[in-house]
């Protein structure tokens, strides 16, 4: 016993024999029911639809609303469960056909939205229709799987809905279920609506009209969500939890302290450290579940000199202290994408790594070769809503680049602008985190590396062999062609890792503390907590 | 008569940074049951921290080192707190200067009497307000039913120290201490004060000490006198006595600086030279320097409603307060005027006007026909005439910047009105000037915390002359210094104008120091002029029934 | 009015009386060398906040050159070692010795203070002076703009002008004295203005001084004193201030080396235990805060006894 | 006295205008883009602008300013991006929980260094005195949030004497029925003593770092004032009366040197209330400052002027609210209004 945890039993006994204290022993019934979460940050609005909704709000859609296909729960090899992305099951759809040109579902009949009315055809083809035409990132997303307009959306009764099919897309059924195709309660939601606001997004923000799990019982922004148990729920097994209690603590210290002490079930993304640590300590159960379709990177604007040079960027790859962001940043909780034997592809394997690793003599010797002996001055920029991990991976990769005379400042952007800055794309030396809800790489690529330049772009890069790839390689997919799928993918990351505009770091984990009598915890693309499989023993 | 309070070689030390200090020396009095005696000592003569030493109220740096108190028995240096809460008020009251500042300010005045009734326990909560009210009606207070919810803020000086009177007699003690309970009230109401406190007490029969610094309302109202001098006693005699034949050098020096009527400025030195004039011949009044005509200034009352005014409802402002109310006056060259009146007359304001510092409301001044008073006060400094008229202040201290030398602060108006000197010649025009006004020359280059009263009156005087100017106002320009001091200065004043041939204004409060240097006297009252005429003609045969009244309140020692 | 003659008279730095004993004349360093020894004598609270003062300014000027380690230099292999002989104050996330960070960063946070004091100083104390002696309209404008300022959260004003400016050193000085402005311009424009128709200034203008050289050699001089005082007390609360930002991660930009960014960096260690991290910069940031007050405890000392707070 | 208040009012105008053209340029200025915020991750350039457009943000300063005064006359102050409520809302929320706080930590605070500084006064130069000055100036010498992260880690970490540091209330209890929207005065109200010590419970630790923080000025301005008014006259007078040292002190003394602490706590209240942000942030307190914080982090044009406006008239109706005690205390100032 160290010191730490004999000061903390030796309080524990001095504190239940000295006072009782209300607020450890009232409620204790209603506890075993309940569970109690805390994240950093909470909702800004309980519709994906809506405006500048933020990651927290997907949560409450994804938990309050249902979609007409799910994704399977696969246990991993360390006996952790996660969705499984090659597998679509059934949610409010009980079973659809695939045609050439149109996907046909058959609705659950039984189903009933939180207010009790039945969910029809007339509900999704309305949610489509309202995702589609919105604008912003729903609609985009809606896009990712070539879905459109409205006129692809068809009912053709009460309990069956008709998805025709533009152009062929690989993502297309894939996309159907992620979060933003969730079906809404379209009478309640209409009549809610006004002129201004014909799709009534300033209903849904504060109130979720849907068919999910679970129902918001009471939202106080910025503090809490309480959710409790949609007794009606129709789409799956009834969850184990009546009352889910979702707190915002801003303090990872906090949150740390609030787990560790038994006062809370869950604390959602965790810093790798404290997962470490709490998982040595043993008190506490933990969940590590890589990333998919993701990487921390450290991205080079090609369009500021010196960075259009191939060379610079292979010198910079090559100076990158990747052990030291290993160790001191991630504490080796994260899978190292470097240090492979070569940077050609030879399997399907992604996120997977670079032939790079810190080599400063190879470093210099390149740089020499691009004309930068003396080296030059670049700015590094990151995120100051990430600054755990990227504000000592920046102080690290700093120090670096002055070992091969390349001269830096730092600058942090405060969360909020972050995206706002990207899209400038005037930063020249990033360190930046990017992950795909779908998970193929050919997805990341299009929105990483494609000429079409979207945001997160971030290092302007625009190589039409590179996009000749990618746009084959999804075209491959949607035509089913596996094998020429596969040569292209494997040239896509060949080309990406040689030109390296963006130099992979780590795929990182998305880390859970838990109490042990939780159980049922899976891990989802969006990264958002699903609680309708929890228990709570 | 028994003793009642006995003083035995008291001495009262301070601890100070540079070490302990005796403020009070083997000091011993005896006050008898009944009698009225008083204290006189200059600033720094140790008789208000005797008086505070009989009451142990000293501060808390301040220790009885020695010797003991005895009152009715009991020895009060030595006596516990509780005894000593016993003993104030209840046996020995106290009143003191600035009866203003002695009243807790947001307490209601009856109150306060209450208190100090009730802790006493002479006074239960049924009858504390009727026994606070008969207080009130025996200071002499009108209305005193009106005026027990009063504030202090709410009443004059004089009705104030009668309420501090009211709580000194609350309890009906044997001991009076009174410290300097008259000085800055003016004379009119200290005759009252003063007469009401000694019928009080006599009517009571009880014991008075009187603290002040003036020998003559001492030797006026007290049986016997005590003297102190740097903390020691120096003479202790009858009033009569006193005046008549002091006995100890101090004393005699004390009192021929007082001010009294028939003598000269001269009589005001210690040990004049036998045969010298009282004062060397006026020069014959020359031309008019300075003519004052119609002089108005008027000040907006406070009150009404700006806003009200603003949208032009609310009815008409109040009527402005006339501070000045159409003064006219004449100075020649090489005379000397003096402006007499009480706080509040308006003599300042007028000072302030002919100084060119305020701007008139109406009237006109003329500086030897040039009319200076169309040139506005802000620009007047820039003027040529600046240098013609110049003043010496009231307090020495304030009018000397703290972080000048003497020397800076006399070579000021030479920097900046004559210029083009360099450092050597304005430094001899400045060890001349300080030769000019006796001001040692190893004092010019001190600051003023470093200078004493007297000197610092010098400097002010210097810097006031250095540039000749045709008249030079002086406002009150003793009123803060000691009477031997005081005695000096006016000298030395009558000396500079004698020699530099320049024209005073005097505005002072005290006719006695306004005769002692002046041609000519106006008695100034609610801005207007009452009196006019020669100071002897004005102190001699008074005309007004107001400047009757102002002689009249002059102490009168027994001579 | 006449002075009466109480304890204060023979307690005084002079007294009153012209047979007072001629004293050498001081020069006034020396005097004011003697009077701030005896000051730091009678009161070893002061003295001891005088010597910590000295010793902030010697790190200040030092410090890099005492620092054993190099502040920037990371070594991963030495991340999160608790206090040893090696480490003194151990190492942080990424194995920077703090010892080293601790003492190289004086410099800084010394520099923040002092800058946006003396920043607010000149803005601030001028045109105060200025309002308290024109009085009329400038004063009522310059109030009013201390209104404004003043009705504003200060902290969040001043994170919102970092935030606007972007957050360098040179914008958290400039944000640090705004905030302090009221403050300055209130106590300036009350001391000028009970001075604006004090005799000497009265005879300044006798003796023909314009009202712009009355306001910078009679009033001015007369007003360093108590401004000094203020000067000190808000030196603590400028690095405090500049903490506060980091804190909130407007501060100044990583890896340098600042007691508040290191505190903050270090806040996230504390629950798991390596309270060094946050604890030794917090320490410094305290003592030194700490310090400033002292010493403005003891400027006013030296200044004004009776005023002492 | 209502007209003087009155009068007061009207001067404040020039100030509150202040307080909005400047928060508008401030905000404007903030380097975030709220239209690329709004138009979400995949957004091409195009559709930010035209977002851009939907918010007003394409048209110039002072076309923008004009719309915003419109918005604030009839009391709309905007949504919040980060929450998606109207402002207007938030703050009713959150302002009690803010005040609250504050006005508990300033009575904690006035409860220690009200007394000591009186103690400092009277026993200057004793080891009371020098034990007030080391503690008020270590007291305002500590970072806040330096100190509410040790006394989490110590209090409640540690030694599990403190409750959780989840904000206003325990996570299970409910809040009780808003009346006042303060937990403590609305759990009694509802007669719920298990509600009331949860809640004073959550308020003890940040309630305490805000007080340390407090207790300088305030024991300061005690001392000074109770010294100088000590060394008055009338003291003096009362104590050469013969009255009991209680007397003078408590009814002679601190009544007179109570008008300059007052204005002393008018100006530490507004400061706590806007310098709290950080202790909120330290205890997940759910307050009107770590809103605005976090708002300004984000570029959150309406939540920080919301924010700032509130705090301006607060502070206005603070000063009148001395103004209005300034006058119960000193009779000398009601003659004067």
């Amino acid at each position: 016993m160290n010191r730490r945890e004999f000061l903390a039993s030796a309080a524990a006994v001095t504190t239940a024999t000295a006072l009782p204290l209300p607020w450890s022993v009232a409620f204790a019934q209603s506890r075993s029911e309940t569970l109690l979460f805390v994240s950093e940050n909470g909702p800004n609005n309980l519709d994906i639809h809506g405006v500048g909704t933020n990651r927290p709000g997907y949560e409450a859609s994804w938990n309050c609303y249902d979609r007409l296909m799910s994704y399977g729960v696969k246990t991993l090899p360390d006996g952790s469960l996660s969705y499984d992305k090659d597998t679509l099951v059934p949610e409010m759809a009980t079973e659809w056909t695939v045609a050439a040109d149109a996907i046909t579902f058959k609705l659950r009949q039984d189903a009933v939205f939180h207010d009790g009315t039945p969910v029809t055809a007339h509900d999704v083809k309305w949610s489509f229709d309202r995702a589609v035409t919105v604008g912003g990132f729903p609609t985009f997303q809606m896009k990712a799987g070539s879905l459109m307009e409205p006129g692809q959306f068809e009912v053709v009764d009460d309990f069956t809905f008709k998805v025709k099919i533009l152009r062929p897309d690989s993502l297309l059924m894939p996309d159907l279920a992620v979060i933003v195709p969730a079906i809404f309660n379209s009478k309640l939601v209409k009549a809610n609506a006004t002129e201004a606001d014909p799709w009534g997004l300033e209903y849904t923000k504060n109130t979720p009209a849907g068919s999910g799990a679970f129902k918001v019982e009471k939202w106080t922004p910025g503090t809490e969500v309480v959710y409790v148990r949609n007794e009606d729920w129709k789409c799956g097994p009834l969850p184990q939890l009546k009352k889910v209690i979702w707190r915002t603590i801003p303090s990872a210290g906090n949150r740390r302290a609030l787990i560790e002490r038994g006062d809370v079930d869950l604390s959602f993304d965790l810093p790798a450290k404290d997962v470490l640590e709490m998982a040595k300590a043993g008190k506490v159960k933990v969940a590590s579940t890589p990333i998919s379709n993701g990487m921390w990177s450290v991205e080079l604007n090609v369009t500021q000199p010196p960075f259009d040079n191939k060379l610079v960027r292979q010198a910079i790859a090559y100076a990158l202290p990747y052990g030291k962001i290993m160790d001191a940043v991630m504490y080796g909780r994260a899978k190292p994408l470097y240090g492979a034997a070569s940077n050609v592809a030879d399997s399907m394997e992604w996120p997977r790594p670079t032939a790079y690793t810190t080599d400063v003599e190879k470093a210099k010797a390149l740089l020499a070769e691009a004309g930068y002996a003396d080296g030059f001055e670049t700015v590094i920029s990151f995120d100051l809503g990430q600054a755990l991990i990227s504000e000592p991976t920046a102080v690290l990769v700093q120090e670096s680049l002055a070992a091969i005379g390349i001269r830096s400042t730092i600058n942090k952007v405060p969360g909020a602008n972050w995206r706002g800055e990207i899209a400038k794309k005037t930063m020249p030396f990033m360190i930046n985190f990017f992950s795909g809800w779908l998970d193929y790489p050919e997805y990341f690529f299009f929105w990483c590396y494609h000429g079409q330049n979207a945001v997160f772009n971030t290092m302007s890069y625009q190589n039409p062999d590179l996009d000749a790839i990618i746009d084959a390689a999804r075209a491959a997919a949607a035509a089913g062609d596996t094998a020429t799928y596969e040569t292209k993918i494997k040239e896509m990351i060949t080309l990406g890792y040689e030109e390296v505009p963006r130099i992979p770091l780590f795929q990182p984990s998305l880390e859970v503390a838990m109490q042990p009598t939780i159980d049922g915890y899976t891990y989802w693309f969006h990264r958002q907590l699903d609680y309708r499989g929890l228990k709570k023993a | 008569m028994s003793t009642l309070l006995d003083v035995k070689d008291l001495t009262v030390e301070f601890a100070t940074r540079r070490g302990t200090v005796e403020a009070v020396r083997q000091v011993s009095l005896k006050i008898a049951k009944g009698e009225t005696v008083g204290i006189v000592g200059e600033s720094g003569s140790g008789k208000s921290v005797t008086s505070y030493a009989v009451m142990r109220i000293l501060d808390r740096a301040g220790r009885i080192a020695a010797g003991t108190v005895t009152y009715g028995g009991v020895d009060l240096s030595a006596a516990g707190e509780r005894q000593m809460r016993e003993i104030r008020g209840r046996e020995i009251s106290m009143i003191f200067q600035n009866p203003r500042l002695a009243l807790n300010p947001i307490r209601k005045v009856g109150v306060q009497l209450e208190d100090v009734l009730r802790t006493h326990a002479l006074a239960g909560t049924d009858d504390a307000r009727d026994k606070a009210l008969d207080l009130l009606r025996q200071v002499r207070i009108a209305r005193p039913e009106e005026r027990y919810h009063a504030y202090p803020f709410e009443l004059s000086g004089g009705m104030c120290q009668r309420i501090v009177f009211a709580l000194a007699l609350a309890c009906r003690p044997q001991l009076l201490i009174a410290d300097e309970p008259t000085t800055g009230l003016d004379v009119t109401t200290q005759k009252a004060v003063m007469d009401l406190v000694v019928d009080l007490t006599r009517e009571r029969g009880m014991s008075t000490v009187l603290i002040t610094h003036d020998l003559g309302l001492a030797a006026t109202y007290c049986d016997r006198v005590v003297v102190m001098q740097k903390g020691e006693v120096v003479e202790e005699a009858a009033s009569a006595a006193i005046f008549k034949a002091p006995a100890h050098p101090y004393t005699r020096k004390l009192m021929r600086a007082t001010p009294r009527p028939g003598i000269g400025l001269r009589d005001l030195l210690p040990e004049a030279p036998a045969g010298t004039p009282t004062r060397p011949p006026a020069p014959a009044a020359g031309d008019v320097l300075l003519k004052v005509e119609g002089l108005v200034k008027t000040y907006p009352r406070q009150g009404g409603n700006p806003l009200a005014r603003l949208l032009g409802r609310g009815g008409a402002a109040p009527e402005p307060f006339r501070a000045v109310d159409g003064l006219s006056l004449e100075i020649r060259r090489g005379e000397s005027l003096g402006l007499v009146g009480e706080s509040g007359c308006g003599k300042s304001t007028t000072s302030m006007m002919i100084m060119r510092l305020l701007d008139p409301t109406a009237g006109k001044i003329t500086l030897g026909g040039d009319d200076i008073g169309a040139i506005p006060a802000k620009a007047f400094a820039r003027t040529a005439h600046r240098r013609r008229v110049q003043m010496v202040f009231q307090d020495p201290t304030d009018s000397l910047n703290p972080r000048f030398t003497a020397e800076r602060a006399i070579a000021d108006p030479i920097l900046r009105l004559e210029g083009g000197l360099d450092r050597d010649a304005v430094r001899a025009r400045c060890e001349s000037l300080a030769t000019q006004v006796g001001l040692p020359l190893d004092l010019l280059d001190r600051f003023p915390h470093q200078l004493s009263g007297g000197q610092k009156a010098r400097v002010g005087i210097a810097r006031a002359i250095a540039l000749r100017p045709d008249l030079v106002i002086l406002d009150e320009p003793t009123a803060a210094l000691d009477v031997s001091v005081q005695a000096v200065v006016l000298n030395l004043l009558d000396d500079l104008k004698a020699e530099l041939g320049m024209s005073y204004l005097f505005v002072s409060h005290d006719l006695h120091v306004v005769r002692l240097l002046c041609d000519r006297v106006m008695v100034m009252r609610a801005g207007q002029v009452v009196e006019e005429g020669t100071a002897a003609a004005v102190l001699e045969d008074p005309q007004a029934a107001y400047t009757r009244e102002l002689i009249a309140a002059i102490p009168h020692p027994p001579v | 009015m006449k002075t009466l003659d109480t304890a204060s008279d023979t307690t005084g730095a002079a007294s009153s009386l012209p047979a007072a004993a001629p004293r050498q004349r001081p020069s006034g360093f020396k005097a004011g060398l003697s009077h701030l020894g005896h000051v730091a004598g009678e009161n070893p609270v002061t003295g001891f906040a005088f010597a910590l003062f000295a010793l902030i300014v010697l790190t200040a000027l030092f410090g890099p050159m005492l620092a054993p380690y190099d502040p920037l230099a990371t070594d991963t292999a030495a991340a999160l070692q608790p206090p040893s002989a090696l480490h003194w104050f151990g190492t942080d996330q990424v194995g920077r010795d703090i010892f080293s960070r601790v003492l190289v960063a004086t410099r800084l946070d010394l520099t923040i203070a002092v800058a946006s004091v003396a920043l607010v100083f000149v803005m601030g104390g001028l045109v105060g002076i200025a309002a308290g002696y024109y009085g009329g309209w400038t004063d009522r404008i310059v109030g009013r703009i201390s209104d404004t300022i003043m009705a504003f959260p200060l902290f969040v004003l001043a994170m919102g002008i970092v935030a606007a400016l972007g957050n360098t050193v040179t914008n958290i000085v400039i944000a640090t004295a705004i905030v302090n402005f009221p403050l300055y311009q209130r106590i300036a424009r009350a001391e000028a203005n009970v001075r604006r128709n004090a005799g000497f200034v009265q005879a300044a203008r006798l003796t023909g001084n314009s009202e712009a050289r009355i306001l910078l050699t009679q009033i001015l001089p007369n007003i360093m004193p108590i401004m000094m005082v203020q000067m000190s007390l808000t030196m603590g609360y400028a690095i405090l201030n500049a903490a506060g930002l980091s804190f909130i991660g407007l501060g100044v930009t990583p890896p340098t080396a600042e007691w508040g960014i290191m505190v903050a960096e270090g806040a996230a260690f504390i629950i798991s235990g390596e309270w060094w991290i946050a604890l030794f910069p917090g320490l410094a940031l305290m003592i030194a805060v700490f310090c400033f007050n002292l010493v403005g405890d003891g400027l006013r000392d030296l200044i004004d006894p009776q005023r002492r707070t | 006295m209502l007209r003087h208040l009155g009068q007061r009012l009207l001067t404040t105008i020039p100030t509150l205008v202040g307080v909005v053209v400047v928060t508008f340029l401030l905000t404007r200025i903030l380097p975030g883009d709220p239209a690329a915020f709004f138009a979400g991750p995949t957004a091409d350039p195009a559709a930010v602008e035209q977002i851009r457009v939907t918010l007003g943000l394409d048209k110039s300063l002072p076309e923008q300013f004009v719309a915003y005064v419109g918005d604030l006359l009839v009391g709309d102050l905007g949504v919040a991006l980060s929450t998606g409520q109207p402002v207007v809302a938030e703050i009713a929320a959150r302002l009690p929980a803010s005040a609250e706080l504050t006005l508990f930590g300033l009575i904690l605070s006035v409860a220690v260094a009200v007394p000591l500084g009186i103690l400092a006064a009277v026993r200057q130069g004793s080891w009371i005195d020098h034990l007030c000055r080391l503690l008020t100036t270590a007291g305002v010498s500590l970072p806040v949030f330096f100190t509410g992260l040790l006394f989490v880690y110590v209090f409640y970490f540690l030694l599990g004497v403190a409750p959780a540091p989840l904000g206003r209330i325990d996570l299970f209890a409910s809040p009780p029925p808003h009346v006042t929207g303060f937990y403590l005065i609305d759990s009694l109200i509802a007669g719920d003593l298990e509600t009331f010590r949860a809640s004073f419970a959550q308020l003890i630790l940040p309630g305490i770092t805000l007080a340390l923080f407090a207790l300088a000025p305030i024991a300061r301005m005690t001392r000074a004032s109770m010294l100088s008014v000590l060394s008055s006259e009338f003291i003096r007078t009362a104590r050469a009366s013969g009255l009991a040292p209680g007397t003078v002190i408590v009814r002679y003394a601190f009544r007179n040197a109570m008008l300059p602490v007052i204005t002393t706590l008018g100006m530490v209240f507004s400061f706590l209330l806007g310098a709290n942000v950080l202790v909120e942030k330290v205890f997940a307190w759910p307050g009107i400052g770590s809103f605005a914080v976090e708002a300004l982090i984000q570029s959150d044009y309406a939540p920080v002027q919301g924010f700032v406006l509130t705090m301006a008239i607060l502070y206005v109706l603070l000063n009148l609210l001395i103004d209005l005690l300034y006058g119960l205390i000193d009779p000398r100032m009601r003659i004067e209004g």
